[in-house]
Protein backbone atom coordinates (compact mmCIF):
# COMPACT_ATOMS: atom_id res chain seq x y z
CA UNK A 1 0.00 0.00 0.00
CA UNK A 2 1.07 3.52 -1.16
CA UNK A 3 -0.49 6.62 -0.17
CA UNK A 4 1.83 9.93 -1.25
CA UNK A 5 1.13 13.51 -1.82
CA UNK A 6 3.05 15.33 -4.58
CA UNK A 7 3.86 18.91 -5.01
CA UNK A 8 4.67 18.21 -8.74
CA UNK A 9 3.11 17.00 -12.37
CA UNK A 10 2.51 13.00 -12.18
CA UNK A 11 1.42 10.77 -14.74
CA UNK A 12 -0.75 8.51 -13.53
CA UNK A 13 -0.64 5.39 -16.40
CA UNK A 14 3.58 5.77 -15.18
CA UNK A 15 2.59 5.55 -11.67
CA UNK A 16 0.70 3.09 -11.91
CA UNK A 17 3.17 1.07 -14.54
CA UNK A 18 6.01 0.99 -11.90
CA UNK A 19 4.02 0.43 -9.03
CA UNK A 20 2.22 -2.86 -10.51
CA UNK A 21 5.84 -4.38 -11.31
CA UNK A 22 6.41 -3.85 -8.09
CA UNK A 23 3.43 -5.47 -7.04
CA UNK A 24 3.40 -8.26 -9.61
CA UNK A 25 6.49 -9.72 -7.91
CA UNK A 26 4.44 -10.64 -5.05
CA UNK A 27 1.17 -10.55 -6.50
CA UNK A 28 1.40 -12.13 -10.06
CA UNK A 29 -1.63 -14.27 -10.77
CA UNK A 30 -3.31 -13.47 -7.42
CA UNK A 31 -5.38 -10.78 -8.61
CA UNK A 32 -8.41 -10.34 -11.11
CA UNK A 33 -9.73 -6.94 -10.30
CA UNK A 34 -7.87 -3.67 -10.90
CA UNK A 35 -10.54 -0.43 -10.60
CA UNK A 36 -8.70 2.65 -10.86
CA UNK A 37 -10.10 6.55 -10.42
CA UNK A 38 -8.01 9.41 -12.02
CA UNK A 39 -9.16 13.04 -11.66
CA UNK A 40 -7.77 15.66 -13.88
CA UNK A 41 -7.84 18.93 -13.78
CA UNK A 42 -10.46 20.73 -15.48
CA UNK A 43 -10.29 23.96 -17.76
CA UNK A 44 -14.29 25.20 -16.81
CA UNK A 45 -16.14 24.87 -13.67
CA UNK A 46 -18.96 26.57 -12.70
CA UNK A 47 -19.84 28.55 -16.01
CA UNK A 48 -16.35 30.08 -16.00
CA UNK A 49 -12.72 29.15 -17.50
CA UNK A 50 -10.41 28.33 -15.04
CA UNK A 51 -6.69 29.29 -15.99
CA UNK A 52 -5.04 27.91 -13.28
CA UNK A 53 -5.50 26.01 -10.04
CA UNK A 54 -3.57 25.52 -6.73
CA UNK A 55 -4.30 22.80 -3.92
CA UNK A 56 -3.69 23.90 -0.25
CA UNK A 57 -3.49 21.04 2.13
CA UNK A 58 -3.19 20.55 5.99
CA UNK A 59 0.37 19.17 6.04
CA UNK A 60 0.26 16.40 8.55
CA UNK A 61 -3.34 15.79 8.68
CA UNK A 62 -3.94 14.99 5.41
CA UNK A 63 -1.65 12.61 4.92
CA UNK A 64 -2.92 11.05 8.00
CA UNK A 65 -6.67 10.81 6.74
CA UNK A 66 -5.49 9.50 3.26
CA UNK A 67 -3.87 6.48 5.07
CA UNK A 68 -6.63 5.72 7.07
CA UNK A 69 -8.58 5.96 4.01
CA UNK A 70 -7.00 3.22 2.57
CA UNK A 71 -6.48 1.31 5.68
CA UNK A 72 -10.31 1.40 5.90
CA UNK A 73 -10.85 0.15 2.69
CA UNK A 74 -8.54 -2.36 3.20
CA UNK A 75 -10.76 -3.96 6.53
CA UNK A 76 -14.23 -3.44 4.97
CA UNK A 77 -12.65 -5.11 1.16
CA UNK A 78 -10.58 -8.17 1.25
CA UNK A 79 -7.56 -5.66 -1.23
CA UNK A 80 -4.63 -7.29 -2.47
CA UNK A 81 -2.90 -3.68 -3.36
CA UNK A 82 -4.07 0.08 -3.16
CA UNK A 83 -2.32 3.30 -4.37
CA UNK A 84 -3.24 6.78 -3.58
CA UNK A 85 -1.58 10.08 -5.25
CA UNK A 86 -3.04 13.18 -4.50
CA UNK A 87 -1.18 16.35 -5.98
CA UNK A 88 -0.89 19.66 -3.74
CA UNK A 89 0.57 22.86 -5.36
CA UNK A 90 -0.16 24.64 -8.65
CA UNK A 91 -1.87 23.10 -11.38
CA UNK A 92 -2.63 23.37 -15.20
CA UNK A 93 -5.66 22.32 -17.01
CA UNK A 94 -5.55 18.41 -17.82
CA UNK A 95 -2.82 17.93 -14.80
CA UNK A 96 -4.23 14.75 -13.11
CA UNK A 97 -5.52 15.58 -9.48
CA UNK A 98 -5.69 12.49 -7.98
CA UNK A 99 -4.91 8.38 -8.71
CA UNK A 100 -6.90 5.74 -6.65
CA UNK A 101 -6.01 2.06 -7.52
CA UNK A 102 -6.99 -1.30 -5.90
CA UNK A 103 -6.40 -4.49 -6.75
CA UNK A 104 -8.16 -7.59 -5.43
CA UNK A 105 -9.14 -10.94 -6.12
CA UNK A 106 -12.68 -10.05 -7.95
CA UNK A 107 -14.46 -7.37 -9.61
CA UNK A 108 -17.12 -6.72 -6.50
CA UNK A 109 -14.83 -4.77 -3.61
CA UNK A 110 -12.30 -3.37 -6.33
CA UNK A 111 -15.04 -0.86 -7.59
CA UNK A 112 -16.57 -0.66 -4.77
CA UNK A 113 -12.94 0.24 -2.18
CA UNK A 114 -11.95 2.25 -5.13
CA UNK A 115 -15.10 4.26 -5.22
CA UNK A 116 -15.01 4.35 -1.17
CA UNK A 117 -11.48 5.75 -1.47
CA UNK A 118 -12.28 8.57 -3.59
CA UNK A 119 -15.67 9.37 -1.74
CA UNK A 120 -14.14 9.11 1.50
CA UNK A 121 -11.35 11.55 0.10
CA UNK A 122 -13.97 14.14 -1.28
CA UNK A 123 -15.45 14.34 1.98
CA UNK A 124 -13.12 13.95 4.46
CA UNK A 125 -9.08 14.84 3.56
CA UNK A 126 -8.11 18.36 3.87
CA UNK A 127 -7.50 19.81 0.56
CA UNK A 128 -8.82 23.25 -0.41
CA UNK A 129 -9.10 23.83 -4.21
CA UNK A 130 -8.23 27.67 -5.46
CA UNK A 131 -9.13 28.56 -8.83
CA UNK A 132 -7.18 31.14 -10.85
CA UNK A 133 -10.36 32.51 -13.63
CA UNK A 134 -10.08 35.45 -15.51
CA UNK A 135 -12.27 37.46 -13.05
CA UNK A 136 -9.43 36.86 -10.51
CA UNK A 137 -8.89 34.30 -7.82
CA UNK A 138 -11.92 32.31 -6.18
CA UNK A 139 -11.85 29.76 -3.65
CA UNK A 140 -14.00 26.27 -4.32
CA UNK A 141 -17.00 26.10 -2.46
CA UNK A 142 -17.67 22.35 -2.10
CA UNK A 143 -17.51 19.23 -4.06
CA UNK A 144 -19.97 17.77 -6.46
CA UNK A 145 -21.33 15.00 -5.16
CA UNK A 146 -20.68 11.37 -5.28
CA UNK B 1 -1.93 26.58 29.30
CA UNK B 2 -0.98 26.93 25.38
CA UNK B 3 -3.10 26.43 22.61
CA UNK B 4 -2.15 26.89 18.75
CA UNK B 5 -4.50 27.46 16.07
CA UNK B 6 -4.67 26.93 12.53
CA UNK B 7 -6.66 28.36 9.74
CA UNK B 8 -6.53 27.23 5.88
CA UNK B 9 -8.02 28.41 2.74
CA UNK B 10 -10.74 31.17 2.37
CA UNK B 11 -10.54 31.01 6.26
CA UNK B 12 -7.69 32.22 6.55
CA UNK B 13 -7.82 34.52 3.66
CA UNK B 14 -10.67 36.16 5.41
CA UNK B 15 -9.18 36.34 8.91
CA UNK B 16 -6.01 37.51 7.13
CA UNK B 17 -3.86 35.29 9.15
CA UNK B 18 -2.83 31.42 9.32
CA UNK B 19 -2.02 30.75 12.94
CA UNK B 20 -2.83 32.17 16.66
CA UNK B 21 -1.56 31.13 19.84
CA UNK B 22 -3.75 31.38 23.31
CA UNK B 23 -3.21 30.82 26.58
CA UNK B 24 -6.08 30.51 28.81
CA UNK B 25 -6.46 30.81 32.45
CA UNK B 26 -9.15 27.48 32.11
CA UNK B 27 -9.82 24.94 30.21
CA UNK B 28 -12.19 25.89 26.88
CA UNK B 29 -13.79 23.99 24.29
CA UNK B 30 -13.47 24.39 20.42
CA UNK B 31 -16.07 26.48 20.30
CA UNK B 32 -14.61 28.91 23.18
CA UNK B 33 -11.27 28.78 21.82
CA UNK B 34 -12.62 30.18 18.58
CA UNK B 35 -15.04 32.91 20.57
CA UNK B 36 -12.54 33.93 22.66
CA UNK B 37 -9.95 34.91 19.36
CA UNK B 38 -13.04 36.10 17.18
CA UNK B 39 -14.75 37.94 19.79
CA UNK B 40 -16.60 40.07 17.00
CA UNK B 41 -16.78 37.43 14.15
CA UNK B 42 -19.01 34.42 14.53
CA UNK B 43 -17.29 31.07 13.47
CA UNK B 44 -18.48 31.33 9.62
CA UNK B 45 -21.56 28.20 8.86
CA UNK B 46 -19.91 25.34 7.60
CA UNK B 47 -16.55 25.90 8.96
CA UNK B 48 -14.69 22.77 9.98
CA UNK B 49 -12.67 22.06 13.60
CA UNK B 50 -10.33 19.32 13.79
CA UNK B 51 -7.94 19.26 17.47
CA UNK B 52 -4.23 17.98 16.91
CA UNK B 53 -5.58 16.65 13.38
CA UNK B 54 -8.45 14.76 14.03
CA UNK B 55 -12.11 16.29 13.07
CA UNK B 56 -13.56 17.56 16.24
CA UNK B 57 -17.11 19.10 17.44
CA UNK B 58 -17.37 22.45 18.75
CA UNK B 59 -17.85 21.02 22.62
CA UNK B 60 -14.81 19.23 22.62
CA UNK B 61 -12.54 20.24 25.38
CA UNK B 62 -9.15 21.78 24.20
CA UNK B 63 -5.63 20.35 26.30
CA UNK B 64 -2.89 22.26 26.99
CA UNK B 65 -0.24 21.42 23.70
CA UNK B 66 -3.51 20.59 21.65
CA UNK B 67 -2.99 22.16 17.97
CA UNK B 68 -6.82 23.11 17.08
CA UNK B 69 -7.95 24.13 13.34
CA UNK B 70 -10.66 25.45 11.43
CA UNK B 71 -11.20 25.90 7.61
CA UNK B 72 -13.73 24.90 5.16
CA UNK B 73 -15.21 22.23 3.65
CA UNK B 74 -12.72 20.56 2.15
CA UNK B 75 -12.49 20.05 -2.01
CA UNK B 76 -9.64 17.84 -2.74
CA UNK B 77 -10.04 15.19 -5.19
CA UNK C 1 -15.22 5.66 -28.71
CA UNK C 2 -13.01 2.29 -29.10
CA UNK C 3 -14.24 -1.46 -28.97
CA UNK C 4 -11.98 -3.66 -29.60
CA UNK C 5 -11.40 -7.45 -29.43
CA UNK C 6 -7.44 -8.66 -29.12
CA UNK C 7 -6.07 -12.11 -30.02
CA UNK C 8 -2.88 -11.44 -28.62
CA UNK C 9 -1.72 -9.97 -25.22
CA UNK C 10 -1.95 -6.44 -24.18
CA UNK C 11 -0.43 -3.68 -21.97
CA UNK C 12 -3.68 -2.20 -20.82
CA UNK C 13 -1.69 0.94 -19.30
CA UNK C 14 -0.23 1.33 -23.06
CA UNK C 15 -3.40 1.07 -24.10
CA UNK C 16 -4.86 3.79 -22.06
CA UNK C 17 -1.58 5.95 -22.44
CA UNK C 18 -1.82 5.95 -26.48
CA UNK C 19 -5.99 6.38 -26.31
CA UNK C 20 -5.76 9.10 -24.21
CA UNK C 21 -2.54 11.20 -26.13
CA UNK C 22 -5.55 11.02 -29.37
CA UNK C 23 -8.33 12.19 -26.69
CA UNK C 24 -6.01 15.13 -25.35
CA UNK C 25 -5.93 16.45 -28.52
CA UNK C 26 -10.05 16.85 -28.52
CA UNK C 27 -10.64 16.98 -25.05
CA UNK C 28 -7.75 18.30 -23.12
CA UNK C 29 -9.47 20.46 -20.25
CA UNK C 30 -12.84 18.92 -20.40
CA UNK C 31 -12.40 15.31 -18.32
CA UNK C 32 -12.53 15.60 -14.67
CA UNK C 33 -12.84 11.95 -14.20
CA UNK C 34 -11.46 9.03 -15.91
CA UNK C 35 -13.20 5.67 -14.07
CA UNK C 36 -11.22 2.57 -15.13
CA UNK C 37 -11.29 -1.77 -15.14
CA UNK C 38 -8.55 -3.85 -15.49
CA UNK C 39 -9.86 -7.75 -15.18
CA UNK C 40 -6.37 -10.19 -15.11
CA UNK C 41 -6.08 -13.65 -15.41
CA UNK C 42 -5.72 -15.20 -12.00
CA UNK C 43 -3.65 -18.70 -11.25
CA UNK C 44 -6.99 -20.31 -9.43
CA UNK C 45 -9.86 -20.41 -9.41
CA UNK C 46 -12.71 -22.72 -7.25
CA UNK C 47 -10.05 -24.03 -5.74
CA UNK C 48 -7.48 -24.94 -8.34
CA UNK C 49 -4.53 -23.79 -9.65
CA UNK C 50 -4.66 -22.73 -13.24
CA UNK C 51 -2.14 -23.13 -16.08
CA UNK C 52 -3.94 -21.52 -18.98
CA UNK C 53 -6.99 -20.19 -20.08
CA UNK C 54 -8.49 -19.76 -23.59
CA UNK C 55 -11.32 -17.60 -24.27
CA UNK C 56 -13.43 -18.41 -26.55
CA UNK C 57 -16.02 -15.92 -28.16
CA UNK C 58 -19.18 -15.50 -31.10
CA UNK C 59 -17.68 -14.01 -33.77
CA UNK C 60 -19.51 -10.72 -34.79
CA UNK C 61 -22.55 -11.12 -32.09
CA UNK C 62 -19.61 -10.69 -29.22
CA UNK C 63 -18.35 -7.19 -30.89
CA UNK C 64 -22.33 -6.11 -31.45
CA UNK C 65 -22.95 -7.02 -28.09
CA UNK C 66 -19.41 -5.10 -26.72
CA UNK C 67 -20.43 -1.87 -28.44
CA UNK C 68 -23.95 -1.67 -27.50
CA UNK C 69 -23.01 -1.97 -23.61
CA UNK C 70 -20.45 1.04 -24.46
CA UNK C 71 -23.37 2.94 -26.66
CA UNK C 72 -25.81 2.24 -23.38
CA UNK C 73 -23.43 3.35 -21.35
CA UNK C 74 -23.26 6.63 -23.36
CA UNK C 75 -26.86 7.45 -23.75
CA UNK C 76 -27.07 6.67 -19.85
CA UNK C 77 -24.32 9.02 -18.54
CA UNK C 78 -22.85 12.03 -20.16
CA UNK C 79 -19.72 10.42 -20.94
CA UNK C 80 -16.70 12.16 -23.50
CA UNK C 81 -15.15 8.99 -24.20
CA UNK C 82 -15.45 4.77 -23.82
CA UNK C 83 -12.23 2.50 -24.24
CA UNK C 84 -12.80 -0.84 -23.56
CA UNK C 85 -10.74 -4.28 -24.91
CA UNK C 86 -11.43 -7.86 -24.57
CA UNK C 87 -9.29 -10.71 -24.84
CA UNK C 88 -9.59 -13.83 -26.32
CA UNK C 89 -7.35 -17.08 -27.93
CA UNK C 90 -4.66 -18.47 -24.94
CA UNK C 91 -3.80 -16.73 -21.83
CA UNK C 92 -1.25 -17.27 -19.24
CA UNK C 93 -2.29 -15.99 -15.72
CA UNK C 94 -1.92 -12.65 -15.37
CA UNK C 95 -2.31 -11.38 -18.26
CA UNK C 96 -5.03 -9.16 -18.76
CA UNK C 97 -8.24 -10.07 -19.69
CA UNK C 98 -10.23 -6.71 -20.35
CA UNK C 99 -10.11 -3.03 -20.23
CA UNK C 100 -12.42 -1.14 -19.63
CA UNK C 101 -11.96 3.23 -19.17
CA UNK C 102 -14.47 5.84 -19.31
CA UNK C 103 -13.94 9.31 -19.40
CA UNK C 104 -16.69 12.31 -18.23
CA UNK C 105 -16.66 15.32 -16.61
CA UNK C 106 -17.23 14.29 -13.15
CA UNK C 107 -16.91 11.16 -11.08
CA UNK C 108 -20.03 9.84 -10.74
CA UNK C 109 -21.33 9.06 -13.96
CA UNK C 110 -17.52 8.07 -14.81
CA UNK C 111 -18.08 5.66 -11.91
CA UNK C 112 -21.46 4.07 -12.82
CA UNK C 113 -20.83 3.73 -16.33
CA UNK C 114 -17.42 1.82 -15.74
CA UNK C 115 -19.24 -0.67 -13.59
CA UNK C 116 -22.14 -0.59 -15.73
CA UNK C 117 -19.99 -1.75 -18.91
CA UNK C 118 -18.52 -4.12 -16.64
CA UNK C 119 -21.62 -5.91 -14.89
CA UNK C 120 -23.09 -5.82 -18.94
CA UNK C 121 -20.12 -7.20 -20.17
CA UNK C 122 -19.94 -9.92 -17.71
CA UNK C 123 -23.58 -11.09 -18.41
CA UNK C 124 -24.44 -10.72 -21.80
CA UNK C 125 -21.48 -10.35 -23.85
CA UNK C 126 -20.47 -14.20 -25.28
CA UNK C 127 -17.47 -15.37 -24.47
CA UNK C 128 -16.54 -18.26 -22.77
CA UNK C 129 -13.70 -19.35 -20.52
CA UNK C 130 -12.10 -22.94 -20.47
CA UNK C 131 -9.23 -23.47 -17.93
CA UNK C 132 -6.55 -26.32 -18.21
CA UNK C 133 -5.68 -27.06 -14.45
CA UNK C 134 -3.65 -30.02 -12.97
CA UNK C 135 -6.52 -32.53 -13.21
CA UNK C 136 -7.30 -31.14 -17.14
CA UNK C 137 -9.24 -28.66 -19.01
CA UNK C 138 -12.54 -27.42 -17.79
CA UNK C 139 -14.90 -24.79 -18.93
CA UNK C 140 -16.02 -22.03 -16.83
CA UNK C 141 -19.41 -22.57 -15.46
CA UNK C 142 -20.63 -18.69 -14.77
CA UNK C 143 -19.33 -15.84 -13.43
CA UNK C 144 -18.91 -14.78 -9.76
CA UNK C 145 -22.18 -11.94 -9.40
CA UNK C 146 -20.80 -8.13 -9.38
CA UNK D 1 -36.45 -22.87 -45.61
CA UNK D 2 -32.38 -22.84 -44.43
CA UNK D 3 -31.55 -22.36 -40.96
CA UNK D 4 -28.02 -22.33 -39.61
CA UNK D 5 -27.48 -23.92 -36.41
CA UNK D 6 -24.07 -22.56 -33.88
CA UNK D 7 -23.13 -24.53 -30.71
CA UNK D 8 -20.65 -22.94 -28.62
CA UNK D 9 -17.95 -23.50 -25.71
CA UNK D 10 -19.07 -26.66 -23.12
CA UNK D 11 -22.53 -26.98 -25.56
CA UNK D 12 -20.25 -27.71 -28.75
CA UNK D 13 -17.56 -29.83 -26.74
CA UNK D 14 -20.67 -32.12 -25.29
CA UNK D 15 -22.67 -32.41 -28.69
CA UNK D 16 -19.58 -33.05 -30.37
CA UNK D 17 -20.30 -30.42 -33.24
CA UNK D 18 -19.88 -27.33 -33.89
CA UNK D 19 -22.59 -26.37 -36.37
CA UNK D 20 -26.16 -27.60 -37.80
CA UNK D 21 -28.12 -27.33 -40.86
CA UNK D 22 -31.89 -27.82 -40.88
CA UNK D 23 -34.60 -27.19 -43.87
CA UNK D 24 -37.61 -27.27 -42.08
CA UNK D 25 -40.84 -27.15 -43.89
CA UNK D 26 -42.49 -25.55 -41.75
CA UNK D 27 -41.74 -22.46 -39.54
CA UNK D 28 -40.14 -23.27 -36.25
CA UNK D 29 -39.31 -21.85 -32.68
CA UNK D 30 -36.36 -21.51 -31.52
CA UNK D 31 -37.34 -24.60 -28.80
CA UNK D 32 -38.67 -26.22 -31.90
CA UNK D 33 -35.58 -26.04 -33.65
CA UNK D 34 -33.58 -27.54 -31.08
CA UNK D 35 -35.95 -30.67 -30.32
CA UNK D 36 -35.66 -30.99 -34.18
CA UNK D 37 -32.33 -31.71 -34.17
CA UNK D 38 -31.92 -33.63 -31.11
CA UNK D 39 -34.74 -35.81 -30.12
CA UNK D 40 -33.02 -37.44 -27.46
CA UNK D 41 -31.33 -34.25 -25.63
CA UNK D 42 -33.32 -32.04 -23.66
CA UNK D 43 -32.24 -28.57 -23.90
CA UNK D 44 -29.55 -28.12 -20.92
CA UNK D 45 -31.20 -25.76 -17.82
CA UNK D 46 -29.35 -22.36 -18.19
CA UNK D 47 -28.70 -22.77 -22.29
CA UNK D 48 -29.11 -19.30 -23.82
CA UNK D 49 -30.12 -18.73 -27.54
CA UNK D 50 -29.62 -16.31 -29.82
CA UNK D 51 -31.30 -15.61 -33.10
CA UNK D 52 -29.24 -14.19 -35.46
CA UNK D 53 -26.63 -12.71 -33.10
CA UNK D 54 -29.61 -11.23 -31.01
CA UNK D 55 -30.78 -13.20 -27.34
CA UNK D 56 -33.76 -15.09 -27.93
CA UNK D 57 -36.14 -16.39 -26.36
CA UNK D 58 -36.82 -20.86 -26.51
CA UNK D 59 -40.83 -19.22 -28.32
CA UNK D 60 -39.22 -16.82 -30.90
CA UNK D 61 -40.57 -17.88 -34.31
CA UNK D 62 -36.98 -18.83 -36.62
CA UNK D 63 -37.07 -16.93 -40.20
CA UNK D 64 -35.45 -18.64 -43.46
CA UNK D 65 -31.86 -17.77 -43.68
CA UNK D 66 -31.71 -16.85 -39.92
CA UNK D 67 -28.81 -17.82 -37.62
CA UNK D 68 -29.48 -19.64 -34.13
CA UNK D 69 -27.10 -19.91 -31.84
CA UNK D 70 -26.89 -21.72 -28.30
CA UNK D 71 -24.73 -21.70 -25.58
CA UNK D 72 -23.72 -21.79 -22.05
CA UNK D 73 -23.99 -18.99 -19.95
CA UNK D 74 -21.32 -16.66 -20.49
CA UNK D 75 -18.01 -15.78 -18.75
CA UNK D 76 -16.56 -12.66 -19.99
CA UNK D 77 -14.52 -10.32 -18.72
Amino acid sequence: MKVELRATPFDPLLELGCYQAGLDERLSGRYGATAIFIGTMRDFNDGDTVQEMTLEHYPGMTERHLQRIVESAAREWPLLDALLIHRIGALQPNDPIVLAAVWSAQRAEAFAACRFIMEELKSKAPFWKRERTAAGPRWVAHNTPG
Amino acid sequence: MAVRIKYFASLRDRLGRAEDRLDPAVALTVAEVWATLWPDTPLPPNTLAAVNMEYASPEQTVRDGDEVAFFPPVTGG
